[in-house]
C-alpha cells in the first residue's frame, strides 16, 4: 500500500546492513575448476520451472522459477481503451513491472520507481512484433509482471513469463517471446543467465573495465530475430554481437521449456472443458 | 537589513542603477520556427522565453471550447537550474500554478478573445536564468511572442515591478532587492491606454506611498514599452523588407 | 484428441501450396504457423486446399467485429441516437463491456425517416444488434435493422418483464400498458435462458 | 563528413533598414477619421481606429485592415488548400489546415469512386475511412466559410483530392503569393503546389494520369532516383526561401532552384550556403523587376 | 514524442529515399544534419550548453552542489540527470505529457554514464560518507525536430566540458573537526575530463536499411531503432532496443557498426569544436 510515510514512525532513511559488512574475502566470478559458484558451467542455465494458467482470475497468467529468480505474471483484456486516444486499428499494449518490495537484497518502494516504469515500457515493446495486434482495434491489453524474488536475470525472465501468459489468455501471437541475460567479464569470459552476485555492478569491476557488462535479449525463435535488446558496461562492438549471439543460444535453449509448458496448459484446459461438459450432461 | 545596503547615499543602486533606472533589455522575436510564435527577453540577467500554439481547435473537444471566444492557456515554468539554488522541478508546484492563472488572467484582458470562437491559444513561459522579476520578463516574452504570432491585442501588455527602500521607490528591483524584504509590486500594464491588467503587492507598504510607487511601476512599465515597441518595430521592418524585395 | 496435435504460437504447420490458413494461423513466406496454443484441426471442403484451423474450445478472446451479433444494454437515448454497453459477442460474454451507439437511422430498415428513438429503446433494455463499423475513438456503431435484432429484454414502468405483441409494441403483464419498442424476433442460436426460468 | 558540428555562428548585423510608412503595433491608433471601414487587425475604441496586430497598414477604397506578418491561415473562398485528415466523423471529415479551427470535408463534397454523379448511400457512411484515413493528405478548395470561421472545403473537381507520394513542407502562409493558378509543373522536373493555408506539396511530374477511383487509389511505386533529387533540392530550396522569408511562387522557387544547382544536396543544408543562394536569388529577382 | 502523422505516400516516398540512400533533406543514410553547438550560456550555472540540430533545440545547465555520498559508493560523488522536456517544444508536453519520455532519457543517460571508466567519480568526492559533489545536469528541451537522444547526449558532454567546480580545502581544527573551505576564485577551479565520456547514437530502421539522426518525420516511418551509447574508442557503453518491431541479428550487427562509425566520428568532432570554444567560455545565447 502506498503509504503515508509521514506519520509512519520509522526512519526516512534507512541501508541494508550489508553495505557496512566487510567482505574478507574478494569475490570471483570463477571458481578455481573453471565453474560458477553454483557450479554451473559458463553457458549453462539454471533449470526453469514454468506453469501456465496459475492465476484463476485472469484471462492469462504464467510464473517462472529459476533457482531463487521467481516471477509470476497476469493478464487482463483486451478491452476498451480507457484513455481518450485517437482511433487506432491496432490493439495496444500497457505492461506494469514491479519488484516486490521483499524481492531484492535491499527493500524496494511500493511506488514503481522509474527503473520499474522503463522495465513495463521494454516488456511492452518486446511483446509488441509477437501479437497479433491488429486482431483486436480499439482495445488494450494488461500485462501485469511481478517480480516475487531476485536472483539475477529476473528481467529475462520476465519476459519470457509475460509471453507465455499471453499466449495462455488465448491471444493470438506471431511467435513466443523468450528473454536471456549475460555478464561479459572481460574479453573472453561471458556467463550465461547470471545470479545476483555474479551480475555486473560498474564500480565493482578490478582493474580495466573495458568489456564488462551486461546484455539482455528477448528472441522470438520461430521469426529468429530480436524484439529487445538492453546492454550496460563498456563492451566492444565485435563483442556485443557476439554477447547478443550467445543469448539466442541460451534462449533457444529455454524454448523447449516454454514449449512443453504451453502444451500442458492447452491440455489441462482441454480436460478441465471436458469435464465440465460431462458434468453438464448429467 | 543584512549588512548591503540597498541605496547609497548618492542615490545608486546596488547594481549601480539609479532609483527609476530600469536594467538593460534585449529581446528578439522568432526564436523557433515550430511554433506560431516565440519570443526571448533579457531583462539584466532574468532572461525568459515565451512560445505561443494557436488559435487552434481546442484540445479536449467541444466540452472546453468556449462558444464565445477563445480559451487562454497558458504554462509558467521555470529551468530547474535558472534559480540560485537547484530547483527540484521545473513546475507543478503552488507557485507556478499560481503565475500560470496571473499570466491568463493577464492576457484574458489584453487580447481580442472574442475573434476566435472555440479556438484555444497555448501560451508557454520558460525562464531560464532567474534575477528577480520573473513574472514581469515573461509577460513581457509572452507579449512578443503573442505579436510574432500575429494573434490581435487591444495593445501591448507590459510588466513591470517596483519596490521600496528608505523613502525611495525602486523600479525594475533584481533578486537581491527582492530578497532583502521590503515591498514587491508587480504591475501589468496596457500602456496606451493605462488599464492594469494585474496588480500584485507582497508584503507591506504604507497606503501613503501606494500610489508614488505605483507611478514608478507605471513609468517603467511605459518605458519597457518603448524598448519592446522599437524591437517590433525592427523587426517587422526588416521582415515586411526582406518580403517585398522577392 | 492425441496430444500431438496440440500447436504453440509460432510453430509452423505446413506449406501454403498444401493448405489454408484458417483461424488461429497466420501465414509467412509460404507456411502456415499457429498464431495460438491450441489444438490443430483440419478441414476439406470441396475442390479446395484443407483448411488448417488451430482451436481452443473454452476460451476465445473476442473483442467486437464488423458484422457480429452482440448484446448490448441501453445506457442513454436522446432524439438522434442511443449509446449502449456491449455485453456480449456472438454469445461469448466479455469481461468488460465496450461503448457502442447505435443512430436513430439505423434502428430500422424501413421508414427510417418516421423512426423515434423513445420509440424504439429505452435505458436498461438488452438488446441484439449488429455492429456496422469500429466508429470513431469511442463508440462502436451498431445497427438494429433486422427483423431478429431489437430489443429481447424490457422492463415496463412497473418493473416487470415485459412480453411482446408486435414487432413494435410490448405489453406489461402486470398493469397491461403497452409501450412502444423496436421488438426482436429472437432466433434459438441467440437465445441464453438465464438459469432457473 | 558524417558529422558536422561547429559553434554557434554570430547573427549577421542586418543593415539599418528605413521604417516603412505606416508600420502600426498594437495599440497604435491608425486614423481618428470616422469615414473609414474597420478592417481585419484593427479595432475601434473611443471613435478611433486602433492596430491590434504589428504590421503595415493596407487602405483599399475605404476599407483599413493592417495584416501581421505572420498568423494561422485565414481561409477565402476559392482558395487553394492542402489539409491533413485528423479524424473521421460520421459524414464529415475533420481536416488540419493550419486555420484555427479543423475544416470539414462533408462526404458529398467529395467525388467517390465511381462518377460524379452517383448518389452517396448509407454504405458510403460506412467506408470513409476506406477513402480517406487519419494522416491522410488531400488538395482542396475553400467551400464556404461558417459563422464561427471554421472552413468547409470540397474536392469535386479533378485537380483536387487525396494526395499521393511526396514531400510536405509547411510555412507560414502569408509567404504564399496569391496566383491565378497555384499547382506548377516545375520546369526542373517536379510539380508543386502552393496551398495558400502555407502547406506546400512537392511531388513527381505527373505523367499519365490513371483517373479511376477517382484519385483515392496511390500509385506507391518507387520514384526514380533522379526525380527524388529535384525533389530534395525543391523542398530544400523551399525550406531556404522560407527561412530568409522570401515570397513563395513557381519564379521565385525556380530561380533558387538554378542558383542551388552550384551545391550538392548535402551543402545546401549548411545555413550560410543557403543564404547565399537566397541572396542570389533576391538579388536576380530585383534586377528583372 | 511529438509525432506527426504521415500518409501512406509520405511514408512510402521517405521509405524509398533511405533504399535509394537519398533521404527527404538530401543527406545520405550515415550523415547528421549539421549542428551548432555554444558553451557558457547560462550564466549562474556551473556550466551549460545549447546546442541546434536543425529543429532540435537543447539547452543543458549543470549545477555543482555539495551532498551526502550515497551509501553503496561512501567515497563517490555523483551525477544527477533531468530532463525537461518543456511545453515550449511541442503543446503535447504541457503539464505532465512528457514525463514518460524524460524518464526514458534521464535513465538511458544515467545508465551510460555510470561507469567506472567515464569520469573519475572519486576526485568528486571531499569526505568520504559525509560530503561530496552532487553534479546536477539539467537537460531543457526547448524546440523538438527529432532525434532527442543524440542531441541530447551531445550537448550534455559540451555542458560538462564547459563546467567549472570550485576547489575545495577541508581542514582539520584545533578539536579534530573537519571543516570544508570552498574557493570563491573562478579561476580556482577543477574541470571534468570528458575524454572517456560517451555521446549517444539512435540508429533508427527504415524499411530495409537505416539511417542515423532522424527527422521527426523519418521516426514516424521507423519501427523500431537501436541507441548506442558509443566513447571515443568505440565501444559501447550502454544499448537498448526501442520501437515496436523486432530486429535479425544480421541487420543488428550492420547497425552497431554504423552506430560506431558515427559514434567516433561525433566525438572526434565534438572534441575538436570543443577544443576551439574552449573551456571558459560564456556567449550571448538566444540573442545571435
Amino acid at each position: 500500500m502506498p503509504g503515508d510515510f509521514k506519520r509512519i514512525p520509522c526512519p526516512q532513511e534507512t541501508f541494508q546492513p550489508q553495505l557496512y559488512c566487510k567482505s574478507s574475502t574478494k569475490k570471483q566470478l570463477l571458481q578455481e575448476n573453471g565453474k560458477r559458484a553454483d557450479n554451473r558451467s559458463l553457458d549453462e542455465i539454471r533449470p526453469i520451472f514454468l506453469k501456465a494458467g496459475v492465476v484463476s482470475q485472469a484471462r492469462g497468467s504464467a510464473y517462472i522459477e529459476a533457482c531463487n529468480t521467481k516471477v509470476i505474471c497476469a493478464v487482463y483484456g483486451p478491452h476498451e481503451v480507457q484513455r481518450r486516444e485517437g482511433f487506432s486499428m491496432q490493439g495496444s499494449l500497457r505492461c506494469e513491472f514491479k519488484y516486490a518490495t521483499f524481492s531484492c537484497p535491499g527493500r524496494r518502494q511500493h511506488q514503481t520507481d522509474s527503473e520499474e516504469k522503463q522495465m513495463g515500457l521494454v516488456i511492452a515493446q518486446a511483446l509488441q512484433p509477437a501479437i497479433c495486434l491488429h486482431k483486436f482495434p480499439k482495445s488494450q491489453l494488461d500485462i501485469f509482471v511481478t517480480v516475487l524474488q531476485n536472483d539475477g536475470s529476473a528481467f529475462a525472465a520476465a519476459l519470457t513469463c509475460a509471453s507465455v501468459a499471453v499466449a495462455d489468455a488465448g491471444i493470438e501471437m506471431y511467435d513466443v517471446v523468450i528473454g536471456c541475460s549475460l555478464r561479459q567479464a572481460g574479453e573472453t569470459t561471458s556467463v550465461l543467465d547470471p545470479t545476483i552476485t555474479e551480475d555486473f555492478y560498474s564500480r565493482s569491476v578490478d582493474g580495466d573495465a573495458s568489456n564488462h557488462g551486461s546484455v539482455t535479449a528477448a528472441y522470438l525463435p520461430s521469426l529468429n530475430q530480436l524484439s529487445a535488446i538492453q546492454q550496460t558496461g563498456e563492451i566492444e562492438p565485435e563483442v556485443a554481437a557476439k554477447c547478443l549471439q550467445k543469448c539466442i543460444e541460451g534462449s533457444v535453449r529455454i524454448f523447449p521449456v516454454v514449449s512443453q509448458c504451453l502444451i500442458k496448459a492447452t491440455k489441462r484446459k482441454a480436460q478441465k472443458s471436458q469435464q465440465t461438459a460431462k458434468k453438464d450432461d448429467v | 537589513m543584512a549588512g548591503i545596503e540597498l541605496l547609497s547615499d548618492q542615490g545608486f543602486r546596488v547594481d549601480g542603477r539609479r532609483p527609476h533606472e530600469l536594467r538593460k533589455i534585449q529581446c528578439r522575436m522568432g526564436v523557433f520556427r515550430q511554433a506560431d510564435g516565440s519570443a526571448y527577453i533579457e531583462q539584466g540577467n532574468t532572461r525568459a522565453l515565451a512560445t505561443v500554439y494557436g488559435p487552434h481547435e481546442a484540445s479536449g473537444g467541444r466540452v472546453r471550447a468556449q462558444h464565445d471566444r477563445v480559451t487562454i492557456n497558458c504554462q509558467y515554468s521555470m529551468a530547474t537550474f535558472s534559480t540560485g539554488e537547484r530547483k527540484k522541478r521545473p513546475m507543478g508546484d503552488r507557485k507556478s500554478q499560481e503565475m500560470s492563472q496571473n499570466l491568463q488572467r493577464t492576457f484574458e484582458a489584453a487580447i481580442m478573445t472574442q475573434l476566435y470562437p472555440r479556438s484555444q491559444i497555448d501560451i508557454y513561459v520558460q525562464v531560464l536564468q532567474a534575477d528577480g522579476g520573473n513574472y514581469c520578463a515573461c509577460v513581457n516574452a509572452a507579449t512578443l511572442a503573442i505579436i510574432d504570432a500575429g494573434i490581435p491585442m487591444r495593445d501591448y501588455v507590459c510588466a513591470c515591478s517596483a519596490g521600496f527602500v528608505s523613502d525611495t521607490p525602486l523600479v525594475d528591483i533584481s533578486y537581491l532587492e527582492e530578497s532583502l524584504g521590503g515591498p514587491d509590486m508587480i504591475v501589468a500594464l496596457l500602456p496606451k491606454s493605462e488599464q492594469i491588467a494585474l496588480f500584485q503587492l507582497n508584503s507591506r507598504l504604507h497606503a501613503d506611498h501606494l500610489s508614488k510607487v505605483l507611478d514608478m511601476a507605471t513609468k517603467g512599465c511605459k518605458d519597457i514599452h518603448t524598448v519592446l515597441d522599437g524591437a517590433v518595430r525592427d523587426h517587422v521592418s526588416e521582415v515586411t523588407d526582406s518580403m517585398a524585395r522577392s | 484428441m492425441a496430444a500431438s496435435t496440440i500447436c504453440i504460437p509460432g510453430q509452423r504447420l505446413g506449406s501454403t501450396e498444401e493448405f489454408q490458413a484458417g483461424k488461429g494461423t497466420y501465414t509467412r513466406q509460404g507456411y502456415v504457423y499457429s498464431s495460438l496454443a491450441g489444438f490443430r484441426h483440419e478441414s476439406k471442403q470441396g475442390e479446395d486446399l484443407p483448411e488448417l484451423q488451430v482451436l481452443l474450445e473454452d476460451q476465445q478472446t473476442v473483442v467486437p467485429e464488423v458484422g457480429s451479433v452482440v448484446t448490448v444494454k441501453m445506457t442513454s437515448v436522446n432524439p438522434r441516437f442511443c449509446r449502449c454497453a456491449i455485453l456480449s459477442v456472438e454469445g461469448t460474454p466479455l469481461t468488460q463491456s465496450f461503448r457502442g451507439m447505435i443512430r436513430r437511422e439505423d434502428i430500422r430498415a424501413t421508414e427510417k425517416d418516421k423512426v423515434e428513438v423513445y420509440k424504439s429503446y429505452r435505458p436498461g433494455d438488452v438488446v441484439l444488434a449488429r455492429i456496422l463499423s469500429l466508429g470513431d475513438a469511442q463508440w462502436y456503431l451498431l445497427s438494429t435493422a433486422e427483423n431478429e435484432l431489437g430489443v429481447v429484454l424490457a422492463q415496463s414502468e412497473a418493473g416487470v418483464n415485459m412480453v411482446p405483441i408486435s414487432w413494435c409494441e410490448m405489453v406489461c403483464p402486470k398493469t397491461h400498458s403497452k409501450e412502444f419498442r423496436k421488438v426482436a424476433r429472437v432466433q434459438p442460436q441467440y437465445l441464453i435462458q438465464p438459469a432457473g426460468t | 563528413m558524417a558529422t558536422y558540428i561547429r559553434p554557434a555562428r554570430k547573427r549577421k548585423c542586418s543593415k539599418t533598414i528605413q521604417e516603412p510608412k505606416r508600420l502600426v503595433t498594437p495599440g497604435d491608433v491608425i486614423t481618428s477619421d470616422t469615414d473609414f471601414m474597420r478592417g481585419h487587425g484593427t479595432y475601434m475604441e473611443e471613435d478611433k481606429l486602433h492596430a491590434s496586430v504589428a504590421g503595415v497598414v493596407e487602405t483599399v477604397n475605404k476599407l483599413i485592415c493592417v495584416k501581421p506578418l505572420k498568423t494561422r491561415y485565414n481561409g477565402e473562398v476559392g482558395d487553394v488548400v492542402i489539409g491533413r485528415i485528423t479524424e473521421v466523423g460520421q459524414k464529415r471529415w475533420k481536416v488540419d489546415t493550419n486555420s484555427r479551427l479543423n475544416s470539414a470535408l462533408m462526404l458529398s463534397a467529395v467525388n467517390l469512386p465511381g462518377g460524379e454523379l452517383r448518389r452517396r448511400s448509407a454504405e458510403d457512411e460506412l467506408l470513409m475511412r476506406e477513402y480517406l484515413a487519419e494522416g491522410d493528405l488531400i488538395s482542396a478548395e475553400v467551400q464556404s466559410v461558417f459563422s464561427d470561421g471554421a472552413l468547409s472545403i470540397h474536392t469535386r473537381s479533378l485537380k483536387y483530392g487525396k494526395l499521393g507520394q511526396g514531400v510536405l513542407v509547411t510555412v507560414s502562409p502569408s509567404l504564399i503569393k496569391r496566383r491565378k493558378t497555384h499547382f506548377h509543373n516545375l520546369t526542373c522536373g517536379a510539380s508543386i503546389i502552393l496551398g495558400n493555408n502555407g502547406y506546400v506539396w512537392i511531388s513527381p511530374m505527373a505523367g499519365a494520369e490513371e483517373e479511376e477511383g477517382g484519385g483515392f487509389i496511390q500509385n506507391l511505386e518507387p520514384v526514380l532516383l533522379s526525380d527524388r533529387e529535384v525533389m530534395t533540392r525543391l523542398k530544400n530550396c523551399i525550406v531556404g526561401l522560407a527561412e530568409y522569408r522570401m515570397m513563395l511562387y513557381d519564379t521565385s522557387i525556380l530561380y533558387t532552384y538554378e542558383a542551388s544547382l552550384k551545391y550538392t544536396l548535402e551543402e545546401l543544408l549548411k545555413p550560410e550556403l543557403m543564404e547565399e543562394v537566397v541572396e542570389d536569388t533576391r538579388r536576380r529577382l530585383e534586377q528583372e523587376t | 514524442m511529438a509525432k506527426v502523422q504521415l500518409s501512406l505516400g509520405e511514408k512510402t516516398f521517405i521509405i524509398h529515399g533511405v533504399q535509394d540512400g537519398l533521404r527527404t533533406d538530401g543527406r545520405s543514410c550515415d550523415a547528421f544534419r549539421p549542428m551548432e553547438l555554444e558553451c557558457g550560456v547560462v550564466s549562474n550555472t556551473s556550466g551549460s550548453s545549447r546546442l541546434r540540430l536543425s529543429n532540435t533545440e537543447i539547452l543543458v545547465g549543470v549545477k555543482a552542489e555539495m551532498g551526502k555520498p550515497r551509501p553503496t559508493r561512501p567515497n563517490e560523488g555523483y551525477l544527477e540527470f533531468f530532463i525537461d522536456l518543456s511545453a515550449n517544444a511541442s503543446p503535447e508536453f504541457e503539464g505532465r505529457g512528457g514525463e514518460e519520455l524524460a524518464t526514458e532519457i534521464a535513465n538511458t543517460l544515467t545508465l551510460t554514464y555510470d561507469l567506472k571508466n567515464v569520469l573519475d567519480y572519486q576526485a568528486l568526492c571531499v569526505l568520504p560518507q559525509q560530503c561530496c559533489w552532487v553534479v546536477y545536469v539539467d537537460v531543457v528541451v526547448l524546440e523538438c525536430g527529432g532525434n532527442l537522444f543524440d542531441a541530447i547526449g551531445i550537448a550534455v558532454k559540451a555542458a560538462l566540458y564547459n563546467t567549472r567546480i570550485p576547489k575545495v580545502k577541508v581542514q582539520v581544527d584545533s578539536e579534530g573537526q573537519e571543516e570544508i573551505e570552498v574557493s570563491d576564485d573562478p579561476h580556482d577551479v577543477v574541470l571534468l575530463d570528458t575524454c572517456n565520456m560517451p555521446v549517444l547514437v539512435t540508429v533508427s530502421k527504415i524499411g530495409q536499411q537505416h539511417v542515423v539522426d532522424a527527422t521527426l518525420e523519418e521516426e514516424a516511418c521507423c519501427l523500431a531503432c537501436i541507441v548506442m551509447a558509443v566513447n571515443a574508442k568505440g565501444a559501447l557503453v550502454g544499448m537498448e532496443k526501442k520501437g515496436s518491431s523486432s530486429l535479425t541479428m544480421d541487420s543488428i550487427q550492420d547497425m552497431i557498426t554504423t552506430g560506431k562509425k558515427v559514434g567516433m566520428n561525433l566525438n572526434s568532432n565534438l572534441s575538436s569544436v570543443l577544443q576551439e570554444i574552449g573551456r571558459d567560455a560564456s556567449s550571448s545565447g538566444f540573442l545571435s
